[in-house]
């Protein structure tokens, strides 16, 4: 008799939606469907019962191929990788569960690793902002019930979070917005005309690049003093107008992502953008929320920081301190400067999303993937460790893109002998200590 | 009409690429979804293709080889997309300005047509780079 | 579990009214026994010539959550220089102003703390609280969740429903593992929604039809009613304002005539914290003035209310509070940065660094009306000493703040030596005030005070037989009091001993054990609440961004629980 | 003042943390103590002696003291860090932090220097002959208080991020700057004889930038007041005078707003 679980939460994007109803074999073993997810949430669920997984650790053999070794073997390699190195990049955790973090935690500062999450190739800029000039933001919820000024700059949730825009910041009626979609104005400012930008009520393109410089108008427009004809592409008319009607609303709220945090200026076209925000909040009430991409990535941050005080790119190499210099202890600038001697990946896939000269530097050295499936990452390392899938087959809190604390759910068994990632680093943290205990 | 154009690059995601992401970054889907390049149509013109033809797209770091396509989601003359991914990180610049953040978004590409020419499969395209591909 | 006999301290209990006499206590099994019921394997351990309390609680500081940790990431340079790992069992420790969860537990436990009080709990990000006190090593905490702006709350109590508004409480208590009921800038914080703000208790809530005033009388009667064993604790409106003197004088005759209601000791309705920031006269910063006297005045003759202070410490720390237009407003006074987060249907919070500059009339006057309070309060059993950690100041500053207010020397040095020290003292009484806190009443501030206010007087806060076996053991001799006033910091910065449930934890100011840390909660049973049900349901699918059934903080967020059960069943 | 000398024996394999070579440090130390002075790699605990061969001593105090380095420092961080007086001379380049916090005294570096150099500079002189990365002068993360005081020279070119929140002191550039100038800056002053990228004195409250080549793009919030006469570094020339960044707060002197300033050579 097969049975549906109910409440459960998306492993996916930042958006986290709790919603989702998966029907189960009776066995436990098998997904037979899910409900409300979006495209992409529901083809995560599905991936578990698809064909080929691997369900134990591979290493690969001199000739390219990969031969199964034991969970004990890749432990026993793993923790000799680690202590022998003097620095270890421990990068992802954006996909696992917080408390396999603390763990990771653990192991990091006893062997001196770095570590970093999804962050660093995504937010990072964002959250670099927020270290210089504060943010002034509110949950989705608040969204939901009281904006009726919503801007949409640099992100694409048509695409990268699919249910954003029906669940919290376009359509969805709250207590405060009876009317829904009809009550609220919605901007979306990018360089393309992308599908978001297809349910907004006004389109404003911005050159590629030139975000800073129209934020940059948009603040001084907002303080009544003159513009240049046209800034970014876009003519100064067309400025001023949105800022007035921006000011005519009561609640505001800009949703950015990746097109502000990867483009020219990084970090300082979110500082402007937040400036902005709190511009507006002498003559309103506005907030800003970053578009956060992995589905915990979040919580990483959130978990660095209680016990680090840094939100990611942590280095504990020297074992008596925590440091963070985004620039320096960031994957891709450790990676490309070779400043580590070993990389322990988990939860994320940099072999398929860093730039390919940080990828080659990580093939040049001893490396180690844990992964529930094969990735770009895998097939480069010294070792593929697989474990369950964190939120379909193992539960664990997560922290959505509000910061709000989700718990995600275990809904299927996982292969038989698979371990979870907190049972794995558990044992690696064992192995370590007899190791270091034997120096 | 020239065989080769300077593009303005953005890296970004795509609901198809997630889905790919997902159902594994060996599927064909996913390989469907981002060994391609977004172009608009002016540039098809410039470089007198028609859609669904292989170019090489070279970088400052790299070049390869995707299917110019077409997109719904308009771009502007001279801007180009690659889907996050094996084939996008190929050619994006490492250098982060002191961020950690590398050049995503915004560099400049050469775009040139490769009809005959390949398209690796992700895997490969990472272990080519490598050094680990066994030819 | 092992047992020992401290012989020859000095102790200072005032549950026991034991001020200082030569005396042994005995520990077994995690509890203080009568030395005769020690068996001849007890371990002894000589503390002659130091004091011995029992241990300390902190019964408000901001030490975990969402807005403390957002404090925490977005300072890095709050940890710049400033991160240090001593050998031995510990981890990694950060943080000036706000310390990581590693230094908190520590920090307290060395200098005799073994209870801490989360002061602002959001419910919907309770969970996120429960991780970090999970993580805090040492010692006990427990969490009060935000009640003062909840929708459910300003809905129940616009009709005066008071059966439905206890059994909302309870249900969230239960929901989030809460302690009690929370009120920050009651009102103000849901008109902030808006931009808004509430500066008096009667300036009426936007769109609710309700006033701060009738908030705070409603959540007194529900508290009363459910019987709680912590009385309302509360932060007013118009906080940091000069002249907010008078709105907090209008909040705290609120609770007259009220009368608490429990089975746990408790004698008081409400709690007013850090009052400094309550205490303010003038009608702008150039006639900024201390109204400390005559807000003690009222609070001396006023037996239901329990205070504490807020101490001043004088350094650069981060302000961080559900006062959101309070933070809205520093901002726009000091240009530093600025974070705010409203939380749908239920609070706010903002943080702002700050930097209390001896050099500014302001902020010397602000530490002066915090060392008054203590000094002109009567009862030390109604007046607890806290920095609203780290808001003014870092928690770890206690000691210094005990060395001002146990030496008259220390605090004149610190007072003539101000920048604009002539104005500084007319704009206070403390030049005047002759009084040194006896060692005595600062185990009532710190200790029986807080445990009684908490209800938890019963277990802790003292050294009787049968109480819980937390004690520290300071290297200060009543008998040869230090003619030095840093003698006194130096003391209270380092135990000689901590015992925690009756084990050793901190050893000459070393951690040597990491405890076995407890989260504290209220269970509170009421009748069965059909409305209640409902509107909890209601509210979830149409407001709520998540799922009900994915609201509340499950068991394994507190795998070492101590939880009160409260039966308002009858 | 007494000389110490440090030649670099072997280059690290990662990159060596050397916080420990400043006049402070070495101050009254003998060629011997000073070699026994801790350096790191990663978890490795080392000595500056496992890395330098060290000859002369130290003077008394950091004022009586100068370090010479040579051998190629390029993976050295942190020399001269929070230095207050002294000398210091490296004849190669070096690599991140290089002055950061430098109180008083002299740092030469004779090559290049990369990020995070000059950080939150308080006093004293620094002098880089090759090329500086980025941040150069600028606040630590999420600090607001950047370049404070001191004089930085650059004869080549400087990196993005150049005096992020810089509050007091003065950077000059010889060669040309990348993107983002004097971000945030609440005082200061910055010249630069070469051109600059783009994002010129964006947010910025107070200070000056004086630039004698091109501006990529002047920022929408910068309004021209004026054509002015200024001698600079030595050179008499006219400037165009902007205030901005009319978009940020602004404080007010005698009930007139205060504003940053670009001058831009004509």
């Amino acid at each position: 008799m097969p049975k549906v679980v109910t409440d459960v939460t998306c492993p996916f994007c930042g958006t986290l939606c709790d919603d989702l109803e998966v029907t189960v074999s009776d066995d436990n073993k098998k997904i037979l469907s899910v409900r409300n997810a979006c495209a992409i949430g529901a083809e995560k669920f599905n991936h578990t019962s698809l064909p080929g997984r691997v369900t134990r650790p591979r290493m690969r053999q001199p000739d390219g191929t990969f031969k199964e070794i034991t969970y004990d073997e890749a432990i026993d390699w793993t923790a000799n990788m680690l202590v022998k190195s003097k620095k270890t990049l421990m990068y992802g955790w954006a996909s696992t569960s917080c408390q396999a973090m603390s763990v990771g935690h653990e192991i990091a500062e006893k062997v001196g690793g770095v570590v970093d999450n999804c962050a660093t190739v995504c937010h990072g800029s964002s959250l670099i902002a927020i270290q210089d000039v504060g943010i002034p933001s509110c949950t989705l919820g608040e969204v939901k019930n009281r904006a009726d000024r919503v801007v949409f700059w640099g992100c694409n949730p048509a695409h990268a979070h699919p249910r954003h825009m029906s669940r919290y910041s376009i359509f969805p009626r709250g207590f405060f917005t009876v009317k829904g979609h009809k009550g609220r104005k919605i901007y979306c400012v990018d360089c393309r005309y992308t599908d978001t930008a297809r349910c907004a009520d006004e389109f404003i393109q911005v050159q590629q690049g030139h975000d800073y410089e129209l934020l940059n108008a948009f603040r001084t427009a907002a303080r009544g003093e003159a513009l240049p004809d046209v800034i970014g592409g876009v003519p100064k008319e067309k400025i001023y107008q949105v800022v007035e009607e921006l000011k005519g609303g009561r609640f505001g709220v800009i949703f950015f992502g990746m097109g502000l945090t990867h483009t020219l200026g990084r970090n300082h076209n979110i500082d402007i953008a937040i400036s902005f925000t709190r511009d507006m909040n002498d003559l309103m009430k506005f907030s800003i929320i970053a578009m956060r991409g992995h589905w915990n990535v979040t919580g990483s941050g959130q978990v660095l920081s209680w016990q680090y005080g840094f939100p990611y790119a942590v280095d504990l190499s020297r074992r008596s301190k925590a440091r963070y210099q985004t620039g320096e202890t960031t994957s891709v600038d450790l990676l490309v400067r070779n400043e580590v001697e070993a990389c322990f990946n988990i939860a994320t896939d940099p072999g398929a999303h860093f730039p390919i000269d940080s990828v080659i530097s990580m093939s040049k050295k001893p490396t180690v993937t844990v992964d529930p499936h094969i990735n770009m990452s895998t097939e480069i390392s010294d070792i593929h460790i697989p474990v369950a899938m964190v939120g379909v087959e193992t539960g664990g809190c997560a922290y959505r893109m509000d910061n709000v604390p989700i718990e995600t759910r275990k809904v299927v068994d996982a292969p038989d002998g698979m371990l979870t990632d907190v049972e794995l680093l558990t044992k690696i943290n064992t192995r370590v200590d007899q190791l270091m205990g034997a120096q | 009409m020239t065989d080769k154009i300077t593009l303005n690059m953005i890296t970004c995601r795509t609901i198809k690429q997630g889905v790919g992401m997902e159902a594994g970054k060996t599927s064909q889907k996913y390989f469907d979804a981002c060994s391609i390049i977004e172009m608009h149509a002016d540039d098809f013109k410039k470089l007198g293709i028609w859609k669904n033809t292989n170019v090489r797209v070279t970088s400052s770091v790299g070049s390869v080889i995707v299917k110019a396509v077409e997109t719904r989601q308009d771009l502007y003359p001279g801007l180009c997309h690659i889907p996050m991914g094996p084939w996008a990180n190929r050619i994006v610049p490492a250098y982060t300005y002191s961020t950690g953040e590398p050049c995503f978004k915004g560099f400049p590409v050469n775009v040139e047509v490769a009809m005959n020419e390949p398209i690796m499969s992700a895997v490969n395209v990472v272990k080519d780079a490598c050094g680990l591909l066994r030819k | 579990m092992a047992e020992y006999l401290i012989k020859n301290g000095h102790v200072f209990d005032p549950v026991q009214h034991i001020k200082g006499d030569r005396k042994d206590i005995a520990v077994k099994d995690g509890k203080i026994v009568e030395t005769s019921a020690l068996s001849p394997a007890a371990k002894q351990i000589d503390v002659k010539g130091k004091s011995v309390m029992a241990g300390a609680m902190e019964i408000h500081a901001h030490v975990a959550g969402p807005k403390v940790n957002l404090g925490r990431w977005y300072r890095p340079e709050d940890k710049l220089f400033d991160s240090h790992k001593t050998p031995g069992m510990t981890r990694i420790e950060g943080g000036k102003s706000i310390p990581t969860v590693f230094k908190t537990g520590y920090e307290y436990a060395r200098m005799g703390y073994t209870f801490a009080m989360e002061a602002a709990m959001p419910p919907l990000y309770a969970r996120h609280v429960h991780e970090e006190i999970h993580d805090t090593p040492i010692i006990d905490e427990a969490a009060l969740p935000v009640f003062g702006n909840n929708w459910f709350m300003l809905e129940y109590l616009k009709n005066h429903e008071i059966e439905n508004n206890a059994a909302y409480v309870a249900w969230t208590l239960n929901q989030t593992k809460g302690y009690g009921i929370k009120i920050v800038n009651p009102g103000g914080t849901e008109a902030w929604a808006w931009g808004l703000n509430c500066l008096s208790v009667n300036d009426p809530v936007p769109y609710f039809d309700i006033t701060p005033a009738e908030i705070i009388t409603g959540l007194i009667e529900t508290n009363e009613y459910l019987g709680l064993p912590h009385s309302i604790h509360i932060h007013g409106n118009n906080l940091g304002n000069p002249g907010c003197y008078q709105t907090t004088l209008d909040t705290l005759k609120l609770a007259e005539g009220f009368k608490a209601k429990n089975n746990f000791g408790r004698k008081q309705v409400m709690h007013q914290t850090h009052l400094q920031f309550h205490s303010y006269g003038g009608d702008n910063w150039g006639n900024f003035e201390s109204k400390a006297k005559e807000v003690m005045d009222y609070v001396n003759k006023q037996d239901n209310l329990t205070i504490d202070t807020g101490n001043v410490t004088l350094d650069e720390t981060t302000t961080m509070t559900a006062d959101g237009p309070f933070e809205h407003h520093l901002g726009g006074l000091n240009h530093l940065k600025w974070a705010n987060v409203d939380v749908e249907l239920e609070t706010a919070a903002g943080v702002v660094p700050y930097i209390y500059s001896p050099d500014i009339k302001v902020c010397a006057i602000q530490w002066a009306i915090g060392l008054e309070l203590a000094l002109y309060a009567k009862d030390p059993m109604r007046c607890f000493i806290t920095t609203d950690h780290p808001n003014a100041g870092p928690f770890t500053r206690y000691p210094r703040v005990i060395k001002w207010l146990m030496s008259k020397k220390a605090r004149d040095e610190r007072l003539n030596t101000f920048k604009h020290a002539d104005k500084v003292i007319a704009a206070t009484t403390l030049a005047e005030i002759d009084r040194e806190i006896t060692l005595y009443e600062l185990a009532a501030m710190t200790r029986a005070g807080p445990a009684a206010s908490l209800g938890l007087g019963k277990d802790y806060g003292g050294l009787k037989p049968g109480m819980n076996a937390d004690i520290a053991i300071y290297n200060i001799n009543p008998d040869k009091m230090p003619s030095d006033p840093e003698e006194i910091e130096k003391a209270f910065s380092g135990v000689a001993y901590l015992f925690k449930d009756g084990k050793i934890c901190v050893k000459d100011g070393t951690v040597v054990d990491n405890g076995n840390k407890r989260t504290f909660w209220v269970d509170v049973k009421v009748k069965a609440n059909k409305q209640v049900a409902h509107d909890v349901r209601e509210k979830f699918l149409k407001y709520y961004s998540i799922n009900e059934a994915n609201y509340s903080v499950p068991d394994s967020y507190a795998p070492h629980p101590y939880v009160i059960a409260v039966d308002a069943t009858q | 003042m007494k000389t110490v000398t440090l030649t670099v024996k072997q280059a690290p394999d990662l990159y060596l943390e050397c916080e420990n070579i400043t006049p402070d440090t070495f101050a009254g130390k003998k060629a011997d103590e000073i070699a026994q002075l801790p350096a790191y790699q990663g978890k490795e605990d080392t000595t500056l002696g496992e890395y330098f061969t060290i000859a002369g001593e130290a003077g008394a105090t950091a004022a009586e003291t100068q370090i010479i380095l040579k051998g190629d420092c390029s993976k050295m961080k942190y020399i001269g860090i929070k230095m207050t007086a002294g000398e210091v001379i490296v004849n190669s380049s070096t690599d991140m932090y290089t002055g950061g916090w430098m109180k008083g005294g002299k740092l030469v570096v004779k090559g290049d220097v990369h990020s995070f150099c000059g950080l939150g500079m308080e006093g004293g002189e620094f002098l880089i002959e090759g090329n500086a990365g980025n941040y150069l002068g600028a606040s630590y993360r999420g600090d607001w208080r950047g370049m404070q005081g001191g004089i930085i020279r650059v004869k080549g070119n400087v990196g993005s991020d150049v005096c992020t929140f810089m509050n007091g002191g003065e950077l000059i550039v010889e060669g040309n700057a990348d993107v983002h100038i004097a971000t945030h800056a609440e005082g200061g002053r910055i010249v630069i004889k070469g051109d600059v990228n783009r994002r010129v004195g964006g947010q910025m409250v107070k200070g000056e930038v004086i630039v004698f080549g091109k501006i990529g793009l002047m920022m929408p919030g910068f309004k021209f007041i004026k054509d002015v006469d200024l001698e600079v570094d030595g050179t008499k020339a006219r400037f165009a005078e902007y205030i901005g960044d009319l978009g940020e707060r602004h404080p007010t002197r005698k009930g007139e707003p205060v504003y940053g300033k670009i001058f831009l050579k004509k």
